[in-house]
């Protein structure tokens, strides 16, 4: 069983087809690094894939179940352009309320976990409006993480996160993939992508023009992707 | 093939309008209380009545948009809502040009002029809103869900203005009861029928733009990406 | 079942919580809503018979302005940061979601009708205590009916252009019903005619009928419109 | 009936039946002058997106 099981996602805007026939495959345990040009559907794509948007045609089933169901959203964790949280509620609050919106049996122990695994925990009765940015990122990792999701979808995270917050990201990246989660990140910046990826997808033109586990060469040479199974320009 | 179709219902609506007036001026005798004027119901009733079929069928076409997501749906929906907007407003103004006659005032507040004011009503903003929303797939879900709202609301104002302290000045339903002379049903019939030719032909026609223009939603989408 | 239940709820306090403490709408709600009050009064200048026939409709015109304000900062509130996006991608079923936030902002706007009418009573000299049962019952019908169909219409547009403006015009005319229904009960109530205190039950059966139709469908089609 | 009743009758009876006729005719002139400026539009698009898609 796959992860993900994207088949033949179609999406209209209109009659414009922002996917056109997307398949995709992500075993567990996978770290995908989902690349692609500005507007070739990346976003779209994990929008979909979070249930944030439903595909005009196609099928998308996520750890065995169909997408839409709660069950399926119960195990994913999801963390888009936005970071997600409430300005007016304090770190802790936040944590809270998704702890409950995920039906956790124990919210407000969770959410304090959290806090602490993303250095939080000295302000976590300080309201998300008061922090600075790199704050602010923080928590949203928190809230994606909170709930141990066992499949991440991650629309560019590494874009606007500072520092620290890309070392908290990317070591709570690493403890997922060694409890076996699987990771499905958008970014347009390969060689940060490179990284943790263990496969690669490119999106072109709303389809799927390449996937595979990631190789020597394209580790060596960002450009190569694209320019073997791009689109020409 | 469209475009055959669509001048051909206009053609034949607008014969059997013109049939329908000269019936009308020329052959049927003046009613007994009202005199001439009572003329305005070939039009000002059979505008009510194809303004609610086209309501309804609207109403049908955007359940049908929620499930399918088909847009032709979303086209047929709004082309129907504004021609309904058209033969509502049509209906107000020759009922209110016929009460100024009858009653001496343009408007009171009853029950039928009431529930169709609140109908234009709900379905113009239903007309206003729909510009402002961008993204077409939710524009034509925007829409979708305030037309299943406003044909909701219909049977409700007609509830509501039923309450005790509302009162009727407007004349009886000529249809259900029978009220309606032989000699008058036949241009009565007419009437519907040719508004409903036209308005279908309208309809016709505004389903074909509303086709171009999502053409050119995703031409600029296409402009825009890549 | 249950446990959209328990989203609800956890939605619903987080909504009352987060407007307790910036005060947004409900400041701008409440101070509307007296400053119409005054308005009103230098509007007409009646008798006392006269504004006991018409206070019914003073009084809901008043709450449905001031509902409005509160309904629309409803999915907008939700607008920063992309909040709504983690609402729909989580587990809570989209009626959850909807029901939270419409209890929050039944209790938002009974909070705004509640410190209002003792200043309608004081203004207009009116005595709206004489049977409090009734006109508490004909305000939980009508508010929440606004609450309702105002969220429903908060979630449609709010993603639109001129929101503030598309949404009364889209909610005024919707409620109507619902509002012949308030006013009607509410003028009876405090004029103490005989005649219209026995019609009072048809408004009241209405404003149900409207609450059970529009509280359905909303809960029913709300998911399709959250996820587009 | 009297005469001036009667005249009164036939005077609103053609406002009536103008009035319907000028709203079907102003609703048939603003559709089509929509459809002119759609489909202008249109055709300016579609020449936009071939230009863009000949290989320069």
């Amino acid at each position: 069983m796959h992860a993900v099981e994207a088949e033949n996602v179609w999406k209209y805007f209109g009659d414009y087809p922002a996917l056109r026939g997307a398949s995709l495959q992500v075993n567990k345990g996978a770290c995908l690094a989902l690349l692609g040009r500005n507007g070739a559907g990346k976003t779209t794509l994990l929008r979909i894939l979070a249930n944030l948007s439903r595909p005009g045609k196609g099928e998308v089933r996520l750890l065995g179940l169909a997408s839409h169901t709660p069950e399926a959203r119960r195990r994913i964790g999801y963390l888009g352009h936005g970071i997600g949280v409430y300005d007016d509620l304090s770190a802790v609050e936040n944590l809270i309320l998704f702890g409950q919106l995920l039906n956790l049996d124990n919210p407000r122990e969770t959410a304090l976990n959290a806090l602490e695994r993303v250095g939080l925990s000295r302000v976590k009765d300080g309201l998300a409006r008061e922090f600075s940015r790199g704050m602010r990122q923080r928590l949203a990792v928190a809230r994606a993480f909170l709930h141990d999701p066992e499949l991440l979808i991650l629309d560019e995270p590494f874009t606007s996160l500072d520092d620290r917050a890309v070392a908290v990201l990317q070591k709570l990246l690493q403890d997922a993939q060694s409890r076996g989660a699987t990771i499905i990140m958008s970014t347009h910046q390969i060689r940060e992508a490179m990284e943790l990826a263990t496969d690669v997808a490119l999106l072109e033109r709303g389809k799927v023009a390449f996937a595979g586990p990631q190789t020597v060469v394209m580790l060596a040479d960002p450009g190569w992707l694209y320019r073997n199974h791009g689109a020409p320009e | 093939m469209r475009e055959k179709l669509t001048y051909a219902l206009g053609i034949l609506g607008t014969l059997v309008m013109l049939f329908n007036l000269n019936t009308i001026f020329g052959d049927l005798p003046d009613e007994a209380m009202q005199g001439t004027i009572f003329r305005i119901i070939f039009i000002h009733v059979p505008a009510a009545i194809n303004a609610d079929i086209f309501l309804f069928a609207a109403l049908c076409a955007s359940v049908a948009f929620l499930a399918k997501k088909n847009f032709l749906y979303d086209s047929i929906s709004v082309a129907c809502i504004e021609v309904a907007t058209m033969l509502l407003l049509l209906n107000l103004v020759t009922g209110s040009i016929w009460g100024r006659n009858q009653w001496g005032i343009w408007w009171a507040w009853d029950l039928r002029m009431t529930s169709q004011l609140m109908c234009f009503l709900l379905y113009l903003g239903y007309l206003l809103v729909r510009p402002a929303i961008a993204e077409p797939t939710q524009r034509a879900t925007m829409s979708a869900f305030i037309s299943i709202f406003a044909f909701a609301d219909v049977p409700l104002v007609l509830m509501a203005i039923r309450l005790p302290n509302v009162k009727t000045q407007h004349p009886g339903p000529v249809l259900e009861t029978g009220n309606l002379a032989p000699v008058y049903q036949g241009p009565f019939a007419l009437g519907i029928l040719a508004l409903f030719l036209l308005g279908t032909a309208l309809v016709l026609v505004r389903l074909h733009q509303e086709t171009s223009r999502r053409e050119i939603d995703s031409l600029r989408r296409e402009l825009h990406s890549f | 079942m249950r446990a959209g239940f328990a989203a609800a709820f956890a939605i619903a306090r987080k909504d009352l919580q987060t407007e307790l403490r910036t005060r947004e709408s409900l400041t701008a709600s409440l101070s509307f809503s007296l400053v119409i009050l005054v308005l009103f009064s230098f509007a007409f200048d009646l008798g006392r018979e006269e504004l006991y026939a018409i206070s019914g409709g003073l009084l809901w015109l008043v709450y449905s302005f001031a509902g409005a304000l509160i309904v629309n900062r409803s999915f907008a509130r939700e607008l920063p940061n992309d909040c709504l996006d983690v609402l729909v991608s989580s587990p809570a079923p989209g009626w959850a979601i909807f029901l939270g936030k419409t209890v929050a902002a039944f209790f938002l706007l009974l909070i705004v009708e509640l410190v209002s009418l003792p200043f309608f009573g004081l203004f207009y000299n009116i005595s709206w205590w004489q049977s409090p049962g009734t006109l508490l019952l004909v305000i939980f019908l009508a508010t929440w009916g606004i609450a309702v169909v105002g969220v429903a219409f908060s979630a449609v547009t709010v993603n639109i252009r001129l929101r503030e403006l598309m949404l009364p015009v889209l909610l005024y005319p919707m409620l109507i019903p619902l509002l012949l229904g308030a006013i009607g009960t509410t003028t009876a109530l405090f004029t103490r005619d005989p005649e219209a205190l026995k019609s009072m039950g048809s408004s009241i059966q209405l404003m149900i009928v409207f609450n059970l139709i529009y509280t359905s469908l909303s809960l029913y089609i709300v998911e399709f419109i959250l996820i587009v | 009936m009297d005469p001036i009743a009667v005249a009164n009758n036939l005077r609103f009876l053609f406002y009536g039946y103008t009035a319907g006729f000028l709203i079907l005719l102003i609703f048939v002139l603003t559709l089509v002058s929509r459809g002119r400026k759609i489909d202008s539009e249109l055709a300016r698009l579609k020449a936009l997106v071939e230009d863009k898609e000949r290989p320069s």
